[in-house]
């Protein structure tokens, strides 16, 4: 029986086109469903637009957030054949620098293992033979497969994919209420920024993914959605001085990733949780320690100019008070009929833009059983358009 | 209610109908804040425009020959004078820059020299104010 | 800019421009000798500058003269009008738009240059 | 520390007219002029819009005009223009169908640039297959439109390809094996409204902040076309 003669009667209103937003449009779109996606600014202008580029590979989180870290290497395999426009695929490295980074190595190879992460040892001056920038002090280097993707062109990959299937995408429309008749959601409160006309869009069944904005969408609907907005600071440098992405063997802190993206070298990150994501001022500190701890693997870092520096708010699930880095970066999707009584509405939080098709597909699934409809997921297998025809289509 | 269907306008921007640009011509001759090479376009054409102007004043004036010597030499005498003299000077000068920049855009334009073209036009314009010194000197002194 | 994207695969099109470009750069590379011939000759020889009636039939007496006159005439009215052709292009046209400059600047031009015959070889019987 | 600092911000909205629009603000020295919009946009007018997207000069999205100049605000520092109590003009891109404020639409430039076919990364594992030093820049280019919005010719004749097709044919054409592929590309850029436009200002080489050079290139494909039809005149096939 063809399910998307069913699942045509409905209108789902996806609210975020970052890249979150833009692959659940897709997902919708290509299970059969009218798809409209809204979206307050321009696509990818929140936190995809100024992540830090890096496709995971899963190492970062293998030895204490498996599960993100089999998530990752899954959705690096999947995306890496669908999108191969958006992507650099140069390979990372988990580098040593001291004896403590060495004594991590250990578990970092056998978290690999246990999570299907592809991996080889290099010694040292195979490292800095394939990268000659990195630390005279290097002791050793775990190659993973980790690449670099173009944040913005991702979201459009999707979402070209998504108007191919018939999906809107309305940037500037921003959400301004929820309409909600016996506890379930119906409709959607609009203001459109470039018209300033105001309008209604019923929806059958509502996804909130706004990311560290989620909680605004949920207040709406009078529930509530634990996501903390926690930003991180990124410095991207002039010029490129790696052709893989460089992490530092180690548990993961602050200013311990170089991404080689374009003619850049990006350095990040670090993290602190802030109330309004909206305007994020980004500490002095914050952006020197990514030039100290950066230089610590690759010391030109310390010597040549910034081109940009950059920060952004991660949708991370938990409270606020809560260590950031202790909260694991799987995401969830939450059905807040189950959670909050309230139907039609679904929010998705949490997560990273690698795993972004993952979270579309747990997504539209969910949206799928409350409707009652069974159609498979078909993201893994199908090609993604360029990122061009956002714009000419 | 229904849903809104996706109105006609700008594909990226459904529903809106953006703003055509104008046509600038201005911006032909506002080299201003601009690179070398705008300045080296604007007065491509500005010394174009006038020397097309030239030629057919100039085309007009020569049918004096025709009439015979006395209209000539009447007019020769007029156009002896300081005055046109220093027009004389500016129509040799549109000449060369347009002459040598020409040069220049031909040579870059077809592939030649295509990474000192910046060089390439300081040196002709160099050469072109060369030879305006010395030929418009000369137009005074004969 | 307009919903105008260029069709694919016009190589008349394709064909006319270079002969255009090409042209005015064939014609402005000529022009550096004829018209510096043309300046020199007219300007630069005969004392007190611009020639007089007598000296002008003098000089457009010579055939080679005559000869080099003709061809800037000539060269010189195609660069001209072609350089107006561009310009004008230049400001987007359509393709009706296109074909009407091209064909009133041929008129121009065969005009200009029947004109120009006129006037060198009568001076040239004179003389 | 601060500055204070003016923006006048050109806005436009569809069946309004254009206007100015002038907010103060305060903001440290060595933030980008896309964090002063932002700001503006965050703390005092939520009907401003403009594009973003990675601040760091890699989506090629925010580009719009800086006290007239073509400029990427994301990597622009407000010192870099103005001093503590100055003014930053901004405006959206020449060239380009205002959508909004400071959008502008790139559907046309995309159509473009789609024909062309290069895709703004290659495919290839860069550490296996490096791509030809000339070529690189290519792949450089953000789209961002910048090239477009300084160009003379463009500002005129909205049906000149442009500066960023162009040098996308250029690395297309030197870069594609299949002699169809060449064929088509040159098709697509030897005409009026293709290479043969360029009055070889130079200002799309000027203004690029990701030095693709594409006035170079249309020299370079310029060549191509010559060499080629002259090759042609003699019975040989395109080089």
């Amino acid at each position: 029986m063809n399910m998307s003669e069913h699942s045509q009667k409905y209108h789902v209103v996806v609210i975020g086109a970052g890249s979150t937003g833009a692959a659940v449009a897709h997902d919708l779109a290509l299970r059969g469903f009218k798809v409209t996606v809204l979206e307050r600014g321009e696509i990818a202008s929140g936190t995809t637009g100024r992540n830090h580029c890096l496709l995971h590979s899963g190492g970062r989180y293998c030895v204490k957030d498996q599960e993100s870290a089999v998530e990752c290497i899954e959705e690096n395999m999947i995306l890496r054949k669908i999108m191969p426009e958006a992507m650099e695929l140069n390979g990372g490295l988990f580098v040593a620098v001291n004896d403590e980074d060495m004594a991590y190595k250990q578990s970092f190879i056998e978290g690999c293992e246990a999570t299907g992460i592809p991996y080889k040892e290099l010694n040292a001056s195979e490292a800095r033979r394939r990268e000659p920038y990195l630390s005279e002090k290097t002791l050793g280097a775990v190659w993973v497969p980790d690449g670099v993707f173009e944040p913005m062109r991702m979201c459009m990959s999707f979402l070209a994919s998504a108007k191919q299937n018939g999906a809107m995408v309305r940037p500037y429309v921003e959400v301004t209420g929820l309409q909600v008749e016996d506890q379930r959601v119906v409709a959607v409160e609009v203001w459109d920024r470039i018209s300033g006309e105001e309008s209604v869009i019923h929806a059958d069944l509502v996804v909130n993914a706004a990311g560290p904005w989620a909680g605004m969408i949920t207040d709406m609907a009078g529930v509530d959605v634990p996501v903390v907005a926690t930003p991180g600071v990124m410095v991207s440098m002039t010029g490129r001085y790696c052709q893989l992405v460089v992490n530092r063997l180690n548990v993961s802190s602050d200013g311990d990733i170089v991404v080689p993206q374009r003619e850049t070298s990006i350095i990040g990150t670090s993290s602190w949780t802030v109330e309004d994501a909206d305007y994020i001022e980004m500490p002095e500190d914050h952006i020197q320690m990514m030039y100290d701890r950066g230089s610590e693997m690759m010391p030109i870092l310390r010597e040549v100019e910034p081109r940009g520096i950059f920060a952004v708010a991660r949708p991370l699930i938990g409270r606020i008070g809560e260590d950031e880095r202790e909260i694991a970066r799987t995401f969830k999707c939450f059905d807040h009929a189950d959670r909050d009584g309230v139907e039609g509405f679904v929010t998705i939080a949490g997560g990273k833009t690698t795993t972004a098709r993952a979270m579309a597909e747990g997504t539209v699934d969910v949206v799928c059983a409350k409707l009652d409809l069974e159609i498979p997921c078909a993201t893994k297998e199908t090609q993604l358009l360029s990122y061009r025809a956002y714009y000419t289509i | 209610m229904a849903v809104s269907n996706a109105p006609e306008g700008s594909r990226a921007y459904p529903g809106q109908q953006p703003r055509e640009p104008q046509k600038r011509v201005l911006r032909w001759f506002q080299p201003f804040n601009r690179s070398l090479g705008t300045w080296s376009f604007t007065l491509n054409r500005v010394t174009g425009i006038g020397l097309v102007v030239y030629l057919y004043l100039h085309l007009g004036v020569l049918s004096l020959l025709l009439v015979g010597e006395e209209s000539w030499d009447t007019f020769l005498a007029v156009a002896k004078s300081p005055p046109v003299l220093v027009m004389d000077v500016v129509l040799l000068a549109g000449l060369l820059i347009h002459g040598f920049n020409g040069l220049r855009v031909a040579l870059v334009g077809s592939g030649f020299m295509v990474k000192q073209q910046r060089q390439l036009f300081i040196g002709m314009m160099v050469l072109a104010l060369i030879l305006l010194v010395i030929g418009g000197t000369a137009v005074f002194l004969k | 800019m307009g919903a105008q994207v260029q069709p694919q695969g016009q190589v008349s099109a394709g064909r006319e421009g270079t002969t255009g470009w090409i042209g005015q750069a064939v014609s402005g590379v000529l022009l550096l000798g004829l018209a510096g011939l043309h300046m020199v000759g007219h300007h630069y020889i005969v004392d007190g500058g611009l020639r007089d009636y007598g000296e002008v039939l003098q000089w457009i007496g010579q055939p080679l003269i005559l000869f080099a006159e003709v061809s800037f005439l000539v060269v010189v009215t195609y660069h001209a009008l072609a350089g107006v052709r561009s310009i004008l292009f230049d400001l987007g046209l359509n393709e009706g738009q296109k074909k009407t400059v091209s064909r009133v600047l041929a008129v121009v031009g065969i005009l200009t240059i029947v004109y120009g015959l006129f006037l060198a070889f009568t001076l040239f019987s004179r003389a | 520390m601060t500055w204070q600092l003016t923006f006048k911000v050109a806005r436009y909205k569809p069946g309004e007219p254009p206007r100015t629009d002038t907010f103060q603000i305060e903001l440290d020295p060595e933030r980008t002029i896309l964090d002063g919009v932002e700001k503006i946009w965050a703390e005092q007018d939520r009907t401003l819009t403009f594009r973003h997207a990675c601040h760091h000069a890699s989506c090629g999205s925010c580009a719009i005009m800086a006290n007239d100049v073509e400029v990427l605000p994301c990597i622009v520092e407000v010192n870099q223009v103005t001093r503590n109590g100055g003014t930053i003009e901004v405006g959206p891109l020449h060239n380009f169908p205002v959508v909004s404020d400071l959008v502008v639409d790139m559907g046309t430039f995309f159509e473009r640039m789609q024909q062309v076919g290069m895709p703004i990364i290659g495919p290839t594992d860069p550490l296996d297959n490096q791509p030809k030093d000339d070529f690189h820049a290519y792949e450089n280019c953000i789209e961002c439109g910048i090239c477009l919005s300084a160009c003379p010719v463009v500002a005129t004749d909205p049906t000149y390809l442009g500066p960023a097709a162009l040098a996308a044919a250029y690395r297309q054409y030197h870069n594609s094996d299949d002699s169809e592929e060449k064929q088509r590309i040159m098709n697509l850029v030897d005409r009026e409204n293709g290479i043969w436009r360029c009055h070889v200002a130079y200002e799309c080489t000027a203004a690029c902040p990701s030095n693709v050079d594409p006035a170079g290139k249309i020299m370079g494909l310029r060549r191509q076309a010559t060499v080629n039809r002259v090759r042609k005149l003699f019975g040989l096939k395109p080089a």
